[in-house]
C-alpha cells in the first residue's frame, strides 16, 4: 500500500476500520504473554518484588519519549510536505503521550517510595520526564485554545519540533543539576545491569505497550478526522443557509 | 406599550476632551423614527450611546415620559452597536437565550430566530456564521425582548437586500406597536415617515 | 506469587496502569460516539460534503 | 435571579469550551511550582520548608494573570455595553463573572495542590493545610484581581499592568495564607488565628472587590 494512498482521509478511515480488530487482538495477546512472563520473573536481589513495577515504568517512559518523537516526525510532515494527515496524527498523539508520561511518573513515584521513603526525590531521570509531561500539557493546551485546525497545526508543529530539539538539552541539564546538588548515595532507578530473566519480560511488555499505543493512536486519529468533517459540514451548513451571501 | 416620548434638550457631549456636539435638542414620540445623519465623527454614535447611558451627558437633560417610571432609559432601550455582542464558541441558540434571559425576556429563542431567518442554524456555533448572519442574530435580540426604545447604529451595514427588507419589516412592526426608533445611518432605512436629525450641519 | 513487603506499591502501579489505559479507551470511545452522532444529525439535515455530492 | 444565573452559566461554558481559558491557570500553576526546585535545587528539607510559599506564590500569579480576560473579552465583542445597560445591577454582574472565574480557575488550583505538594516533599497533612488555606484565599485573589480587570478595561491596556496594579492589594492575603499553612505544618502559632484572619480578608475582598470593580467600570465610561 503506497504511503501516498493514505493521504486521502476516507481511505485512511476504511483502512483503520479494517485493521482495528486485528490490532486489538494483537494487543490483548501481547499483554497476556507479557503478564505471564512478568509473573514468572524472579525478584531483584536488592529491591525484591518491587522490580515488577519496572515492567510498567520503563515501557511507559520509552513510549513517552517515542510519542514525542512520533509527533515531531508528523509535524515535519505538516511543515515540509503539507501531508493532510500529518497534523491529525500529531494532534491525536498528544493526549496519548501525556497519559503514558503520567503513567511513567506515577509508577516512578510508587517505585521510589519504598526505596527513598518519599514519593518524589527529584531524581534526574524522573525530573526530565516531568518536564516532558509539562511540554505535552503545553501542546494540548495549544491545540485546545486555537479553533482553526490549520493555524493550530502549524503552531503546534513549531512547538513540537523545538521541543524535540530541546529534549536532549533538558535531559543533560537536569542530570547536571541533579548530580550538582544530590549526594551521590541515591540508588539509580534501573539498577546497574539488567539480568536476561528480567530483560525478556521487559521487552515483551514493551511490545505490548507499543501495540496498545498504535491501536489507541489510530483510533484517536479516526476521531480527529471525524471531528474535522463535522467542522466542515457545519461551515457548509452556515453557507448553505438562505440569505447567507452577505 | 404605553405611549412613550423621548426628549433631549441642550445636550452636550464631550469625548476625549473634544466637544462632539452641544446644545442639541430632539424629541421622538411612540410610533416615530428619528434618523440621525451627518458625516463620520459628527457624533451620531455618541448621541445613541448617550441615550443608552454609555456616554456621560456633559450638559443638558434627557427625559422619557410614558415609559416604566421605575426603570432608567437604558433599561428600556435596545442598543444595536457596531459589534454584535456574540461569543463564537457558544451556539446561535445559546447566544440568544443568554441575552434574552439577561435582558429580562422570557428566554425562548426560537421565535426570534425564526423572525430573522436563523432558526435552521440554531445549534451551530456562532463562529461559523457570516458577518450578515451574525448581524441578524444580533437583531434577533431586539425581537426576543420587548423594549420601547430601539437605538440602531447603522443597522443595515453587512446586511443583504433580503435581510434589510426583513429588518425594516421588524422596525415597522416595532413602530406600529408604539415603540420608537433612533437610528444613526447614512442612507434610507426603508422607513417612510422617518424624520431626520442632521448633526454637524453647522460645521 | 509472593509480592513481598511492598505489595501495595506493586498493585498500585498496575492499578494505575489499568486506570490510565481504561481512561484513554473511554475518552476515545466517547469522543467517537459523539462525533458520529453529530455527523449523523448534520447529514440528516441534508448537509453533504462536496466529495460525496460529486460521486 | 435567572439573569445572573444565565451570566454565570455563560461564563463557565465559555471557560470550559475549546478556546476558553479554563485549564490554563492550573497549567501555569503547575509549571511555576515545578520550575522553582530547578532554581533552588533538589534539597528536600529546604523545599519542604518553603513549599507553602511556592504554592501560594504560584496560585497568586495564576489567579491574577488569568483575570485579564475577565472583562476585556466582553469589551471587545460589545457585550459589556449591554451588561452596563441591563437592569441587573452591575455589582452583581461583576460578582457573578468573578465567581465563575474562581470556579473555573481558582478551584482547580486548590484541587491540584496536593499533587504539587508531593513534588515539594510536603506530607499529606501539610498539603491538605495549604489546600485549605488556598481554598479560603483564592476567592480573595479573584475578587481583588477583578478590580484590576475593570481598571485594565477602562484604561484600554491589559496584560501585566493589571497584575502590577493589583499585586500590592493581595499582600495581606498572601501573608496570612502562608502563615496559616506554616502554622499548620510547623506552627508555634495555632492554625486557627491566621486562618480566621485570612477568611475575614476574603469576605472583605468579596465586597470591596465587587463594588470597586463596578465603580471602576462606571468611571471608565467616556
Amino acid at each position: 500500500m503506497p504511503i501516498v494512498d493514505l493521504a486521502n482521509p476516507s481511505r485512511f478511515l476504511a483502512l483503520t476500520a479494517r485493521l482495528m480488530p486485528w490490532l486489538i487482538g494483537a494487543t490483548v495477546l501481547a499483554f497476556a504473554v507479557g503478564l505471564v512472563m512478568v509473573k514468572g520473573a524472579p525478584d531483584d536481589y536488592q529491591q525484591g518484588a518491587t522490580v515488577k513495577i519496572m515492567f510498567i515504568h520503563v515501557p511507559s517512559a520509552w513510549l513517552a519519549m517515542g510519542i514525542w518523537a512520533l509527533m515531531a516526525i508528523a509535524t515535519f510532515g505538516t511543515l515540509v510536505w503539507r501531508h493532510p494527515l500529518a497534523d491529525v496524527a500529531a494532534k491525536a498523539a498528544a493526549p496519548i503521550g501525556a497519559a503514558f508520561t503520567a503513567l511513567c511518573l506515577i509508577t516512578g513515584m510508587l517505585w521510589g517510595r519504598p526505596m527513598w521513603g518519599t514519593y518524589w526525590v527529584w531524581d534526574a531521570r524522573l525530573t526530565s520526564v516531568l518536564v516532558l509531561f509539562l511540554m505535552y500539557l503545553g501542546v494540548i493546551a495549544l491545540w485546545r485554545t486555537v479553533e482553526d485546525p490549520s493555524r493550530a497545526a502549524r503552531a503546534a508543529a513549531i512547538l513540537t519540533l523545538v521541543g524535540a530539539l530541546n529534549l536532549p538539552i533538558i535531559k543533560w541539564s537536569v542530570d547536571w543539576w541533579n548530580t550538582l546538588h544530590q549526594p551521590a548515595s541515591v540508588v539509580r532507578l534501573a539498577g546497574p545491569a539488567i539480568h536476561p530473566t528480567i530483560l525478556m519480560p521487559l521487552l515483551a511488555m514493551a511490545v505490548a505497550f507499543l501495540l496498545l499505543m498504535v491501536t489507541l493512536h489510530l483510533a484517536a486519529m479516526r476521531n480527529e478526522i471525524l471531528r474535522r468533517r463535522v467542522r466542515t459540514l457545519m461551515l457548509m451548513q452556515a453557507q448553505a443557509a438562505p440569505g447567507s451571501a452577505s | 406599550m404605553a405611549q412613550v416620548q423621548l426628549e433631549g434638550s441642550g445636550l452636550t457631549c464631550v469625548r476625549g476632551g473634544r466637544e462632539v456636539f452641544s446644545g442639541l435638542n430632539f424629541a421622538v414620540g411612540g410610533g416615530e423614527a428619528l434618523l440621525v445623519t451627518g458625516r463620520n465623527g459628527a457624533g451620531k454614535s455618541s448621541l445613541l450611546r448617550m441615550v443608552a447611558g454609555l456616554v456621560r451627558i456633559a450638559a443638558g437633560r434627557m427625559g422619557l415620559t410614558g415609559g416604566d417610571p421605575e426603570r432608567t432609559i437604558p433599561e428600556q432601550a435596545h442598543y444595536l452597536g457596531h459589534q454584535d455582542a456574540l461569543k463564537p464558541s457558544l451556539t446561535v441558540a445559546e447566544n440568544l437565550e443568554f441575552w434574552s434571559r439577561y435582558l429580562g425576556g422570557a428566554g425562548g429563542a426560537m421565535p426570534a430566530l425564526a423572525a430573522v431567518g436563523l432558526d435552521s442554524l440554531a445549534e451551530l456555533p456562532a463562529a461559523y456564521l457570516s458577518a450578515g448572519q451574525r448581524r441578524r442574530l444580533s437583531v434577533a435580540r431586539l425581537v426576543a425582548v420587548r423594549r420601547p426604545i430601539w437605538l440602531l447604529d447603522e443597522p443595515t451595514a453587512a446586511l443583504d437586500r433580503q435581510a434589510q427588507e426583513r429588518l425594516s419589516l421588524l422596525m415597522r412592526e416595532h413602530l406600529a406597536s408604539g415603540g420608537l426608533i433612533v437610528a444613526a445611518t447614512h442612507g434610507p432605512v426603508g422607513l417612510d415617515n422617518a424624520r431626520e436629525l442632521r448633526l454637524g450641519a453647522a460645521a | 506469587m509472593n509480592l513481598g513487603p511492598h505489595a501495595a506499591f506493586i498493585v498500585g502501579s498496575y492499578a494505575a496502569a489499568i486506570a490510565i489505559v481504561a481512561g484513554l479507551i473511554a475518552w476515545i470511545a466517547i469522543d467517537h460516539r459523539a462525533q458520529k452522532r453529530r455527523l449523523e444529525t448534520l447529514e440528516a439535515r441534508g448537509v453533504t460534503r462536496r466529495s460525496e455530492r460529486a460521486s | 435571579m435567572s439573569a445572573l444565573a444565565a451570566l454565570f452559566v455563560r461564563e463557565v461554558r465559555l471557560a470550559v469550551r475549546v478556546g476558553g481559558g479554563g485549564g490554563i491557570g492550573a497549567l501555569f500553576f503547575l509549571i511555576v511550582v515545578v520550575l522553582t526546585p530547578f532554581a533552588i535545587g533538589p534539597d528536600l528539607a529546604l523545599l519542604a520548608r518553603i513549599g507553602p510559599a511556592i504554592l501560594w506564590l504560584g496560585a497568586l500569579l495564576a489567579s491574577l494573570l488569568t483575570l485579564d480576560r475577565l472583562l476585556t473579552a466582553d469589551l471587545e465583542d460589545g457585550s459589556l455595553d449591554l451588561i452596563l445597560m441591563s437592569d441587573t445591577p452591575l455589582e452583581l454582574a461583576v460578582a457573578a463573572k468573578a465567581f465563575a472565574h474562581w470556579i473555573t480557575t481558582g478551584l482547580p488550583l486548590v484541587v491540584i495542590t496536593p499533587l504539587l505538594g508531593l513534588l515539594l516533599n510536603l506530607d499529606a497533612g501539610a498539603s491538605a493545610a495549604v489546600a485549605l488555606t488556598l481554598f479560603a484565599g483564592t476567592p480573595a485573589l479573584t475578587f481583588i484581581g477583578a478590580i484590576g480587570a475593570a481598571l485594565s478595561v477602562t484604561l484600554r491596556r491589559g496584560g501585566l499592568l493589571l497584575a502590577v496594579l493589583v499585586l500590592p492589594l493581595t499582600v495581606p492575603v498572601l501573608i496570612f495564607g502562608v502563615a496559616a499553612s506554616n502554622a499548620a505544618i510547623v506552627g508555634p502559632v495555632p492554625f486557627g488565628t491566621p486562618f480566621t484572619i485570612l477568611c475575614a480578608l476574603t469576605l472583605a475582598s468579596l465586597v470591596v472587590g465587587t463594588f470597586a470593580a463596578a465603580a471602576a467600570l462606571r468611571q471608565g465610561m467616556e
